[in-house]
């Protein structure tokens, strides 16, 4: 099995016990580095499939609080290399992990070497916030060489034609974006939700995991009759941000 | 460090540039360039794009932008010659005084011709992002003339030390809205811009202020600015008798410098980018991409940028908030790897003895960016005594008072020196 | 109050006007001018017009001050058409832009040209007094540009409500000398440079910054300030298809008004001058000089002044520093003693409401003085739809930002009104 | 005899005596306008002519001690009008009287009333620093109508034809500027005072008085020895500031 389709089977195997997976995301040494490898198992013990955020210096796609932690974990010293080294320490967690990184420190990381280090560490797939697809040959075929998935998102917004052409590229499971907004808008899924998510699972073979916005057990319900999975994170990043348990909070998401 | 290309490649996509070929469909100007912004945008990137090809050499659109630029931003403006100044230093000096343009400064000519194109667009509000003010300023005031609203995204960090230019972009009616993340300088603000054109990206047009960016921004400012070498170029001929033998610009984002460059890139002239020194060499002391900066990706284009060795991008420092960018325009890091144009740096203790130097022989009161250029082009002018040299006078110093009057004026060096 | 002459008399006046033959020998613009100076100046002033009569139409003098307005100053300044604000006044709306001359206003033209003359003169240094600062940074630029050496006598309450100018003049060289008597404004300002005239009257150029006091400095700087007039006209046949029915110019000394209006003094024309208002009719709450004031002696000419009973010069207010000035050109009385030229005033509050409707429609940001200029024009309009006028936009309103931000900009005034 | 005879007169008769005449200026209405008369009487008892300062809102040619005294004065409400009612009623003081004023003052009065309540007030003359010759003739014929002077300035720049002018025009006695400056510059006599003064003597058969920069016995006496009358402007109008008796000043100025 390609490292992606781990991703794609995690989700499914989640529905096939009637509840949409649930994919929190963490901010890679978010709040304290040393907390990294302990977080990021409570965490994968409530979820699916996790979502490791790299912190970048120009989060340009991310909202006030994935700044915040992004720009305080970077000041902490946490960069690329650090956090591929943690998650070896950690050893395999069984929950499927993505990257989610802008592009500039995969690229200063170098491709081929990237991919092999996800390979070795537990990381089935790539999420990159400003690589639109027509940019994306290069990467792509590093992670696939290593049966890596790089995850397309896909938006309200996007064309009919786009979208069939984002789904057929993406890997692992198609990222739809909720709203056309940054990430850590205010909670309320727009009206016609339904219908776009249907769309997007129309358009594709792999499961359509849903995000931005998603903060309560009902978002989590709203998007789960509609979509494989909700991705669930500036909300868990709040919660990291005062000091709360995550996992208590996850658990919270799926009464 | 300089990133070069192999010599054939880059006269290949030397000749390009000349054909006017570039950039390429991609938006690529040779391995620079490109589009890097989130899916959320790339509607909105594509109907800029299909926006610039109808539109920007559309007759109609052209006879309405060049007669803004002539009854509206006063051009053409005016070429000086500086008779004490080259006296001073040994060489003839001309200067493009893009200070003389409404509202004080390059910006303007890109500023109004993108907020002609929101109009013609359909969009129904304009947002903008502003490093010294100057195209904060531009846009506020481009808005006012076609009639559309606008908002300024400005760090903290620059509303204090430009301070006039905020007033200003309130006084033409523009909200100025205080950028608190990131380094709370130019970088943060476009990057807020960008975050708040995601929310409604066919209502909003983003108006960027300089050759950088994702494509078309930098073709689409190039095309915009290069009035200012067209003129130039004109202008040389008639008042000097002929072209220069170098050319100065300061290069932040790059638009005054490709604005200037650009027509002039297939005639036998050096042309020279002079980037922000700041205070040193090391990471974080100044803001000279080309001149020290590595390839990456920031804010939508493949370019030269400064990085740290994980790909995380460095705050910068210059005394000039303009220059204060840790980018550059694409097109800048393709004409520095041909070979064609040389990237250097000017620290600040230089640019504001330039600066006085210009206010006290020929009574022209620079802004802070553009004072990098006549610093540089002093110490040229020691080794090339007799030579002819052009200046772009990209902007006036008037913004810049609230950082100046930090530096007493040095005695002595005014008057009748 | 209006003083008006005798029908014939005026017409004989106004015939003379159009020949050219005004001011006589005697510096008379018919009963107004003259040099009423201490005897200690009168070899300076002599000096003056000798060198005045000698130099002025000469040649050369004149290829050197054309190509400083050309290339120095950016000289020809554009003619706006104003379409938004035309469609809200009713008429069809024309500017002048001084603005867009270097340093920011009219002024400019006669620094340099004044400068250039004192260079022929064989003056050590340069003098100027200035208001709202505009003509102490024209000054100090004008200077650095020939090589002279320059100090500006501003009144101390000037100094502080044009801070951006005052800093402007420092950083281009010239001595800043605040004047702490009298009423602390630009004519107590204009009396500390005469006495420092006095001291040195061979060596010192005294840079008079407007179309007032003794002769020859009312002919001279009409002279200097006429090419705003003569390419305003050319611009409006060629640009707006024939002459204005209407043209506006604030009118402070009235340096921007006389270049402006003196070409167009013969065309079927009406011009209209317009003074500050202030706050009210009463003396002392206004500057209203033509429209209120009566015949005197002030500072050397014998013109229109603000005066009570007993001939004792009155205190002014006006928003604008520039128009806050107690006299007038003399020319400007003659004008109105023989009916061509109609002074009317608009107040502080229609001032401001003008500046803030010309910064929303056009994105084009006056001077407090210039605004006056707008808020009679407005008025104007709505009793004569249709017509074509013409505004003298003599300056920029940067240097008015100290003032402004006192003034919070009106909502729902701004962007796609 | 003329008004204007009785300066000449009085000067004269000072010079039989073997000593300059004194010319003290006093700033009407300074420093209070119900003193002036008294003022006016002390001064006169030891000044040979008493020059009469009529207070006015611009005095250009002013240095910053006659400028206070000037707008103190006007402050206070001193006129014209109300300066000739004063001296209507403190009625003959032997001491002949010159009015110095700027123009716009006399301009507002009126020319020929001006002159006759300048006649019936012991006035004989008037010296008007703004008023160049060529500018005067209206209101010399006004006060010559009624045999008042107006005296002329001279100043150490005026070329000698000029000089010659403004001599012949000049009534009562001629006003030699011994420095090109303002008034209340400090004490301090050009060099070549002496043939400037010689050479305005030479140029009239009026007494010559000299005027600005005269503070202490000194000056009187170098002044003296080239011209028929020393002026006391500035030095008189600081005593009166300091509260200090302005006649035993003067006295001080003769030893
Ligand atoms: C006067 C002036 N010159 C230069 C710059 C730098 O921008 P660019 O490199 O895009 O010309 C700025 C930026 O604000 C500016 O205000
Ligand atoms: C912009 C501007 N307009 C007008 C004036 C008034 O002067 P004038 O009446 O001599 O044109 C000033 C004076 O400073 C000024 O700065």
């Amino acid at each position: 099995m390609a490292a992606h389709e781990r991703l794609t089977a995690a989700i499914r195997a989640a529905n096939s016990k009637g509840q949409p997976a649930l994919v929190p995301f963490l901010t890679a040494g978010y709040p304290e580095p040393d907390e990294f490898v302990d977080t990021l198992r409570a965490i994968a013990a409530v979820g699916d499939v996790v979502e490791v955020g790299i912190p970048f210096s120009d989060p340009m796609a991310d909202g006030m609080t994935i700044q915040r932690s992004s720009f305080e974990a970077l000041r902490k010293g946490v960069s690329l290399a650090w956090i591929f080294d943690e998650l070896e320490k950690a050893g395999d967690l069984a929950t499927p992990l993505v990257m989610m990184s802008y592009l500039n420190p995969l690229l200063a990381f170098g491709y081929d070497r990237l991919a092999e280090r996800a390979l070795a560490t537990g990381v089935c797939g790539f999420i990159v916030p400003d690589l639109p697809f027509e940019e994306s040959s290069e990467l792509r075929a590093a992670l696939e060489a290593k049966g890596l998935g790089l995850i397309q998102l896909v938006t309200p917004a996007t064309p009919a034609a786009r979208l069939r052409m984002l789904s057929d590229a993406s890997r692992g499971f198609v990222y739809a974006v909720t709203i056309t907004g940054i990430t850590g808008g205010g909670s309320g899924l727009p009206d016609d939700l339904a219908d776009y998510l249907d769309s997007v699972s129309a358009s594709t073979e792999l499961p359509v995991c849903a995000g931005f916005g998603i903060r309560e057990a009902k978002d989590v319900a709203n998007v789960g009759a509609h979509a494989a999975g909700a991705i669930v994170g500036s909300a868990l990043v709040e919660v990291l941000e005062r000091g709360d348990d995550p996992a208590a909070y996850l658990e919270s998401l799926r009464s | 460090m300089t990133f070069a290309l192999p010599a054939a490649e880059a006269q290949a996509l030397l000749d390009a540039t000349l054909r006017g070929e570039l950039p390429d469909d991609r938006g690529r100007f040779g391995p620079f360039g490109g589009r890097y912004v989130p899916e959320t945008l790339v509607p909105a990137f594509e109907r800029l794009e299909q926006g610039v090809r109808e539109h920007l050499h559309d007759a109609g659109f052209q006879a309405e932008f060049q007669r803004e630029l002539r009854e509206w931003v006063g051009r053409p403006t005016a070429l000086t010659h500086a008779p004490r100044l080259s006296e001073h230093w040994g060489t003839e000096v001309w200067l493009k005084r893009e200070d003389l343009a409404h509202t004080g400064a390059h910006k303007i000519n890109n500023a109004i011709g993108q907020a002609l194109l929101a109009k013609r667009l359909g969009a129904r509000r304009v947002i903008a992002e502003t490093g010294a003010g100057q195209h904060g300023v531009a846009s506020a005031a481009a808005c006012a003339r076609v009639g559309l609203p606008c908002a300024v995204y400005m760090g903290a960090v620059d509303i204090e030390r430009q301070a006039p230019n905020v007033d200003r972009m309130k006084r033409l009616g523009a909200d100025v809205i205080a950028v608190e993340t990131g380094d709370k300088t130019l970088r943060a603000a476009i990057d807020e811009a960008l975050r708040e054109w995601v929310t409604d990206p066919a209502g909003i047009y983003y108006l960027l202020g300089s050759a950088v960016g994702a494509h078309p921004y930098p073709y689409l400012v190039r095309e915009l600015q290069s009035v200012i070498g067209e003129e130039a170029r004109q202008q040389m001929i008639d008042q000097a008798g002929g072209l220069p033998d170098a050319v100065f610009a300061c290069v932040g984002g790059g638009s005054n410098a490709i604005g200037l460059f650009y027509p002039l890139l297939g005639d036998d002239i050096e042309l020279i980018g002079v980037e922000a020194g700041g205070t040193g060499d090391g990471l974080g002391q100044n803001a000279a991409t080309l001149a020290t900066g590595t390839p990456g990706v920031l804010q939508g284009a493949y370019t030269m940028i400064l990085q740290d060795a994980d790909g995380q991008v460095q705050e910068t420092h210059s005394i000039s908030a303009g220059l204060d960018y840790s980018g550059v325009g694409p097109e800048h890091a393709l004409l520095q790897a041909t070979g064609r144009v040389t990237y250097v740096s000017a620290n600040d203790a230089d640019s504001l003895a330039a600066l006085e130097e210009l206010c006290a022989t020929e009574g022209v009161l620079t802004a802070l960016e553009t004072a990098h250029a006549y610093a540089y082009a002093r110490e040229w002018s020691s080794r090339n005594p007799g030579k002819r040299i052009l200046i772009g006078n990209s902007g006036r110093g008037d913004k810049d008072m609230p950082t100046l009057t930090r530096y007493p004026v040095r005695s002595g060096s005014h008057g009748g020196a």
